[in-house]
C-alpha cells in the first residue's frame, strides 16, 4: 500500500554534427569518405531538384507541390542507411528518398503533375505509392514487416511521416501492432514543426513526439534532423534492432519546414518569418559542406562542378518526365481491378468514343 | 447586396451564424490563422478569437467526435474537414454517433453539427482531393446531405444547416468556389432544408443534378425544353417536386460526379421507377462518373461528366416519342 | 458431403484456403483461440498455429491497413471485422487503399484480401450488431462485395473471394449462421463471383435478394410464379442475369434488409429502369428496412422485411396486368 | 553533439486497501463512516444486481449480458467520487457507475433486454448512453469538456473504457485533444486484463496502459483497481486537476474481469482458471468488508440485513423493468430526427398498418 514509481523512461537525443560541421567523433559512423561525399552530393541533388520543382510549378508545368526545403538530412540520412530490398513506406514530402535509392526522377515529376504513372515503382526496388491521407500508412508498413518476417525476409518496412501525421489514429494502431507482434519497422518522422498552419506545440501536448513510442512499447529517440549523421546513425541503429528482432523503433528527426506548405499555401499567413530565420543557421547542407570541407574532402571548384553536373541530371529527367505522351481514357480503367465489369467495359467505351 | 462568389457567402455565412449566436464555433485544420486552406474562413479567427474559431490536430475522425460532444453538450459545432477524401476516416463518428445520439439517447441528447467540407472534381488538385462520395452519406438514417450551387444557396443553405437541429453534411463544389459569382443578400436568411429548386424550367424532361453539375447541366441544357432540379438537399430529398416534374415532361436524367453503381442517382432512379414510372415515356438515364477510381489531374476531364455527355443524354432522351 | 450449416461450411472453406495455400492468412479478434465469437473460425489456430491464425488489438482501422500491407506483400489476408457495424471504423482503410492500390501504384502492387463480417438482422443482438450497410461498400470501385446465402454459396463464394486478386469484402449473414443447413461438398470448389443464381424459377415477377432475405423471400414466394435471384455478388453485379429475367417477367421486386433510401435495391432499380424498363409492366418495387437508425432487439421485427411485406408486394405487383 | 537523455517520466502506482483489509492510514481519503458505509453498499449492490442480471438473462428474461464481477471498486470507487452534474460516458460494464449515481436500475435492465428506452437518463443526471463501438466515445467526452470549460461550467467530463478499448485510434485523438485544450476530462480505465479472449499482454507491449498518457502530455496514473480507496482517492484528485485547469488524466485501474466476456461468451476456451482463482484472492468487496470489520463499521448481521434491503430493491426494480408496455413501431422512427420526411411517415404508416 503505497503510492510508488512501478515504470521509468526515458528519451534520448542524438547530435552528432554541429552547425559549424564539428562532429562528435565518438558517435561519428563508420563511413568512407566516398559515402560521405555521396552524403552531401544526395543532399545537394534534393536541395537542386525541389527547387527545379517549384519552378517548374510556377510555369505550370507541375501541380501543386510540396518543398522538401531544409528537410534534406533528414530524408537522405535515413534513406541511406536503407537495402535496396527494404520496402519505403513514403508520406508525400520526401523528394530526398526517392533521390537516395534512385528512384527515376522523371516519374517523380510526372507524379506532380498529375499522372499516376509517375506512382510506378521500378522491379529493383520496393517503394509504395506517395501517401496523401497521412498517416494511413503506417499500417501498410506494418503488414508488410509482418509479410517479411512471415517469409524470412530480411528486409525492413520503413515508413516516412510527419509530425501531423502522429495525431491521427492510424499512427496509433499501426505502432501498437508493431509492439505487440514485434515488427521489424522503422518509422522516421520528420518534425518539421508545422502541419500546413498548425503548429507542433498545437500538433500535441507532449514535449516530444519521440516519447509517443512509450505507448507502444517501442523504442522511441530524437535526432538533429538536420544533421545527416545523427539521422543516418540512429536509423541504422533501428534498422539493426529491426533486423535483429529487436522490434520496431520511432525516429523523431526535428527539423524545419522552410518553405510554404506547398505552392498552393502562404505560409506568411499564420508563421513569423524570424523562426523561418533562425533555422537558416542550422542548414543541413552547409553543415555537411563545412565538415568535408574541414576534412579536407571538398571545396568550390568541386561545388560549382558537382552542381553543374546535378543541373544537367535535372534537365534530362525533366525532358524525360515532358516527354511521355498524355494518358488515355484507358490507362483511368485499367488498373481500377484484375478484370473489368460489363458496365466498366461499356464505361470506357463511351469514355473512348465520346470524349471532346 | 453585395457581388460574392461561393467562398465569400460561405463565409458570409459563418460570420453571421458566429455573430447571432454565441453556440456556434468553428473548427478543423488550419481554419484558423490560416482561414481555411480554400479562405473560407478567413478573418473569423481574427473577429470571433480561438475560444470560436480554433485549429485542429490532423485527425478527422477526432474532429467529428469532437463535434458530437459539443453538440450533445448544447453548442452548435460547424466543423470542416479539409476535403471529403479525408472524412472517410470520420465515417465511424458520422455514422455511429452523430446520425444516432438522438435515437439512442431517446432524445434526451441531439446532435445539430454541421460538417463542412469541399468536394467534386474538375479543380486539378492531387489525390483524395477531388472525391464525390456524397452517397455514403444519404444512406445513413438520422443524416442531412446538403449540397449548395450558387452563392445565394450556398449562404442560405449554411445558415439552415447551422439552425437544423439534427446533424448536417454541407459539401461544398470546389470547382463552383471562385467559378459563380452573383448578388447575395446582405442579411441573414434561410434556403430551407428538403427543397428542390428549379434552376430552369421545362416540360420535355427533367434532368436532376447538385452541386458542381447543376452549373454543367445549366450550361448543356441551356436551348431545350428540359426542367433543370437544383437538388440543393440530399437528404432527405424533395421527392414530390421530382414526381410532378416526371409526370409533366415524362423523361428523366440524372447527372451526378460521382461513379455510376451506387450513387445517388440510383436512389432516384429508382424512386421515380417506384413512384412515377406510369408517367415514364423514356429509359430513366443517368450521366455520372465511370465506376473507376477517382483519376488524377491528367485524367479527370474524362471522369467527370462533361457538357457534352449531358447533350447526348438529353438529345437521346428527346428522341423519345 | 456431410450436412453444414452456414459457419461450418465457413470454416471448412477457411481450413481448406489455409492448408492449399501458405500465403493465406486469418487473423481479427477473437479468431485465434477463441475461434471467433459466432465459432466460425474454431480449429483453425489450433491446426495451423499463430503464424497463420492469429489474434489482433481491438482495432478495426489496424486490422483491414494491416491487410492491406500483407496483400501488398503477396500474402492472402482474411482478415475478420467482428460485425458490420465495426467496419466503419475501417471504411477509410477500405476505400481510401484496399480499393486503390492497383491504380495508385500502377499494378506493381495490387490487394488480394478478403474482409470477413458478420451482418445483418433477426438475431436479437445489441447495437451495432445488426448492422445491413453493404450499398457503402458497392460504390467503391475497386471494391467486391460478396454475399452468401446458403451453406453451398457460403463456400464457393468465400473460396472464390479468397482467390480473387481484388479485395472482397465477404458478408455472412447471421441470421442464417445456424439456420440453413445443406449438404456441401467436401473437396475445395469455387462459386464464381459476379453472378447470380436463379434460387426458383418462375416467369411473372423477378424477385431479387441476397444474404438472409433470400431465405425469407423464397418463404414467401413458394407459391407463386416469382423468378427468385440470389445476386451472390453485389458489385460487380450480374445485370445479364437481372436483365433477362425482367424481360421475361416484366416485373421486379428487389428485398433488401438496409434501409430503403440509398441502398443497394436502389442501384438494381435504376439500372432496369435504364436498361430495361421497355419490358416492365409495372412499378419498380423494394421490400426494404425503413430509413431509421437500426433499432434495438424489440423493435427489430418492425424493421427486418418479414415474409408478410414480400408477399403482400409480390401480390401487388403480379395484380398488374 | 551527443546521445543525452532530453526528457524523463515516470508512472506511479497507488494502493492503499490490501486484500487483508489494511490500509495505508497516510494515503486514506477523507471519507466520514457514512462514506465509507455507503461505499460498501454500492459495493454490494453492483455485485447483486449483476448477478441478478445473469440470472434473469439465464431465464431469458434479458439478452446478452456483461458481467461486471470483480469490477465493482474500479466502478464505485470512480463513480463516488463525482459531482451530480459531471457527464459521464459509459462503456457497456458499468453498472457500478450507474447504480453509484443513482441511475434507475429498471432503465438499466431495460436497455439490456433490447429497449432503447432503457437509455432515457433522467434529467438530473448527464449520462451518455452505453457505448458498443468500443473508444469511441472518448471524443464526445473531450467535447463535452471543451464545452463545458466554454461555458465556465465546473463539470468534468469522465469516461469509462477497457484496456482494449486503448487500442483504438479514436483512444488516441481523444486524449491527444483532451492534452492540447487541456481539457477537464478523467478517463477511467478499467483494465480487467482481457478484451473477450486477447489478454492485456497481446492488447499492447506498453509495460503499463498508465503510460500511455505520456504520448499526450497528460497525467496518468495507475492504482489498484479492486481497492475502492485508491480508485476514489486517484479520481478525486484528477477531478480536482482537472476542476481546477490542470487538464485531463488518463487512470489505469488494474482489475479482472471474474466472468465470462458477456453472457454469450465462454471463457473456458481461453483463459486458464487458476489466473482466475488468483484474482479471486484480490476480491474488491471483501477486502472492503474486512476493513470495516476492523474499524467496527461492520459485522456479520448488519451483512445479512443489508443483503435483504438491497435484494428487495432489486426485486422491485425487475419488476418495474417488465411492467412496461412493449415498445412500438413508432419509437423505432421518432427519434431518428427531429422531422421525419414524407418518405419516413408513409414508412411509418406502412409499419403500424402492416405489421404482423
Ligand atoms: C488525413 C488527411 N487530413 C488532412 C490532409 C490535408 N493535409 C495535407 S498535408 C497536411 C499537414 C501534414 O502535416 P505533417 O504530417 O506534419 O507533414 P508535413 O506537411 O509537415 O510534411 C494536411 C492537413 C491530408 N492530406 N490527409
Ligand atoms: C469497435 C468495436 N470493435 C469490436 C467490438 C466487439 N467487442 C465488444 S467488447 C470487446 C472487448 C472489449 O474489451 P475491453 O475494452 O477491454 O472492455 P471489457 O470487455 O474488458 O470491459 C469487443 C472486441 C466492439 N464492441 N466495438
Ligand atoms: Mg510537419
Ligand atoms: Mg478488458
Amino acid at each position: 500500500m503505497a503510492r510508488e514509481t512501478i515504470v521509468q523512461f526515458q528519451i534520448e537525443r542524438l547530435e552528432i554534427l554541429n552547425p559549424l560541421g564539428e562532429v562528435d567523433s565518438e558517435l561519428l559512423p563508420p563511413l568512407s569518405d566516398t559515402q560521405l561525399l555521396r552524403l552531401y552530393e544526395l543532399l545537394l541533388l534534393t536541395r537542386l531538384a525541389d527547387e527545379r520543382a517549384l519552378s517548374l510549378q510556377r510555369e505550370g508545368r507541375l501541380g501543386t507541390f510540396p518543398s522538401s526545403l531544409g528537410q534534406e538530412a533528414a530524408q537522405v540520412g535515413s534513406a541511406f542507411a536503407l537495402n535496396s530490398r527494404d520496402w519505403i513506406f513514403p508520406s508525400f514530402r520526401e523528394l530526398g528518398v526517392f533521390l537516395s535509392v534512385d528512384y527515376p526522377l522523371a516519374n517523380y515529376y510526372r507524379y506532380w503533375s498529375g499522372d499516376e504513372r509517375g506512382l510506378l515503382c521500378p522491379p529493383e526496388l520496393n517503394i509504395f505509392p506517395i501517401n496523401i491521407a497521412v498517416g494511413t500508412h503506417l499500417l501498410h508498413a506494418a503488414g508488410v514487416a509482418m509479410g517479411a518476417r512471415y517469409r524470412s525476409d530480411p528486409a525492413v518496412a520503413v515508413v516516412y511521416l510527419g509530425d501531423g501525421a502522429t495525431s491521427k489514429g492510424d499512427f496509433h494502431e499501426a505502432l501498437n501492432m508493431a509492439g505487440i507482434y514485434r515488427l521489424p519497422l522503422v518509422a522516421i518522422c520528420q518534425n518539421n514543426q508545422w502541419a500546413i498552419s498548425v503548429s507542433r506545440t498545437r500538433q500535441t501536448a507532449a514535449e516530444t513526439l519521440a516519447q509517443k513510442a512509450l505507448a507502444f512499447g517501442i523504442h522511441g529517440i530524437q535526432v538533429d534532423g538536420n544533421d545527416v549523421l545523427a539521422v543516418y546513425r540512429a536509423t541504422a541503429e533501428a534498422l539493426e534492432r529491426a533486423r535483429t528482432g529487436g522490434g520496431a523503433t520511432f525516429i523523431e528527426c526535428e527539423t524545419y519546414r522552410m518553405s510554404d506548405h506547398t505552392t498552393a499555401d502562404d505560409a506568411r499567413r499564420y508563421r513569423d518569418p524570424d523562426e523561418v530565420e533562425r533555422w537558416r543557421d542550422k542548414d543541413p547542407l552547409l553543415r555537411m559542406r563545412r565538415f568535408l570541407e574541414n576534412r579536407k574532402l571538398w571545396n568550390e571548384s568541386n561545388q560549382t562542378q558537382l552542381e553543374d553536373r546535378l543541373r544537367q541530371r535535372l534537365d534530362l529527367a525533366v525532358t524525360e518526365a515532358e516527354a511521355v505522351e498524355a494518358p488515355v481514357a484507358e490507362d483511368m480503367f485499367r488498373y481500377t481491378c484484375h478484370q473489368l465489369s460489363s458496365r466498366q467495359l461499356e464505361q470506357l467505351k463511351e469514355c473512348d468514343d465520346g470524349h471532346p | 447586396m453585395a457581388i460574392l462568389n461561393l467562398v465569400q457567402a460561405i463565409n458570409q455565412g459563418l460570420q453571421q451564424a458566429l455573430a447571432e449566436d454565441d453556440r456556434v464555433l468553428v473548427f478543423g485544420e488550419d481554419v484558423a490563422a490560416d482561414g481555411g486552406v480554400f479562405r473560407v474562413t478567413e478573418g473569423l479567427y481574427e473577429q470571433f478569437g480561438e475560444t470560436r474559431v480554433f485549429d485542429t490536430p490532423l485527425a478527422e475522425s477526432g474532429i467529428v467526435g469532437l463535434a458530437v460532444g459539443l453538440a450533445a453538450y448544447g453548442l452548435r459545432p460547424v466543423a470542416e474537414i479539409q476535403f471529403l477524401g479525408f472524412t472517410y476516416a470520420a465515417i465511424d463518428q458520422i455514422y455511429t454517433h452523430a446520425a444516432r445520439l438522438r435515437a439512442r439517447s431517446r432524445g434526451r441528447y441531439t446532435c445539430p453539427l454541421v460538417i463542412r467540407t469541399p468536394y467534386g472534381g474538375g479543380v486539378k488538385a492531387p489525390e483524395l482531393h477531388e472525391e464525390s462520395s456524397e452517397a455514403f452519406f444519404c444512406h445513413m438514417p438520422g443524416i442531412k446531405v446538403v449540397v449548395p450551387s450558387t452563392p445565394s444557396n450556398a449562404k442560405g443553405l449554411l445558415l439552415a444547416a447551422i439552425a437544423d437541429p439534427d446533424p448536417v453534411i454541407y459539401l461544398e463544389p470546389t470547382r463552383l468556389y471562385r467559378l459563380l459569382k452573383e448578388e447575395v443578400a446582405e442579411e441573414a436568411y434561410i434556403t430551407p432544408l428538403g427543397q428542390a429548386r428549379i434552376a430552369q424550367a421545362g416540360d420535355q424532361l427533367t434532368l436532376i443534378a447538385w452541386g458542381s453539375m447543376v452549373e454543367r447541366s445549366l450550361k448543356a441544357a441551356h436551348n431545350y425544353p428540359v426542367e433543370v432540379i437544383d437538388l440543393q438537399t440530399l437528404s432527405p430529398f424533395d421527392r414530390e417536386t421530382i414526381l410532378a416534374s416526371v409526370k409533366k415532361t415524362g423523361r428523366l436524367l440524372i447527372v451526378q460526379e460521382a461513379p455510376k453503381t451506387g450513387g445517388f442517382g440510383a436512389e432516384l432512379a429508382a424512386t421515380v421507377a417506384e413512384e412515377g414510372i406510369m408517367s415514364l415515356r423514356a429509359p430513366i438515364l443517368r450521366v455520372t462518373g465511370y465506376d473507376v477510381v477517382t483519376p488524377l489531374p491528367l485524367l479527370e476531364d474524362y471522369n467527370l461528366p462533361s457538357e457534352q455527355r449531358i447533350l447526348s443524354a438529353i438529345e437521346k432522351l428527346l428522341s423519345y416519342p
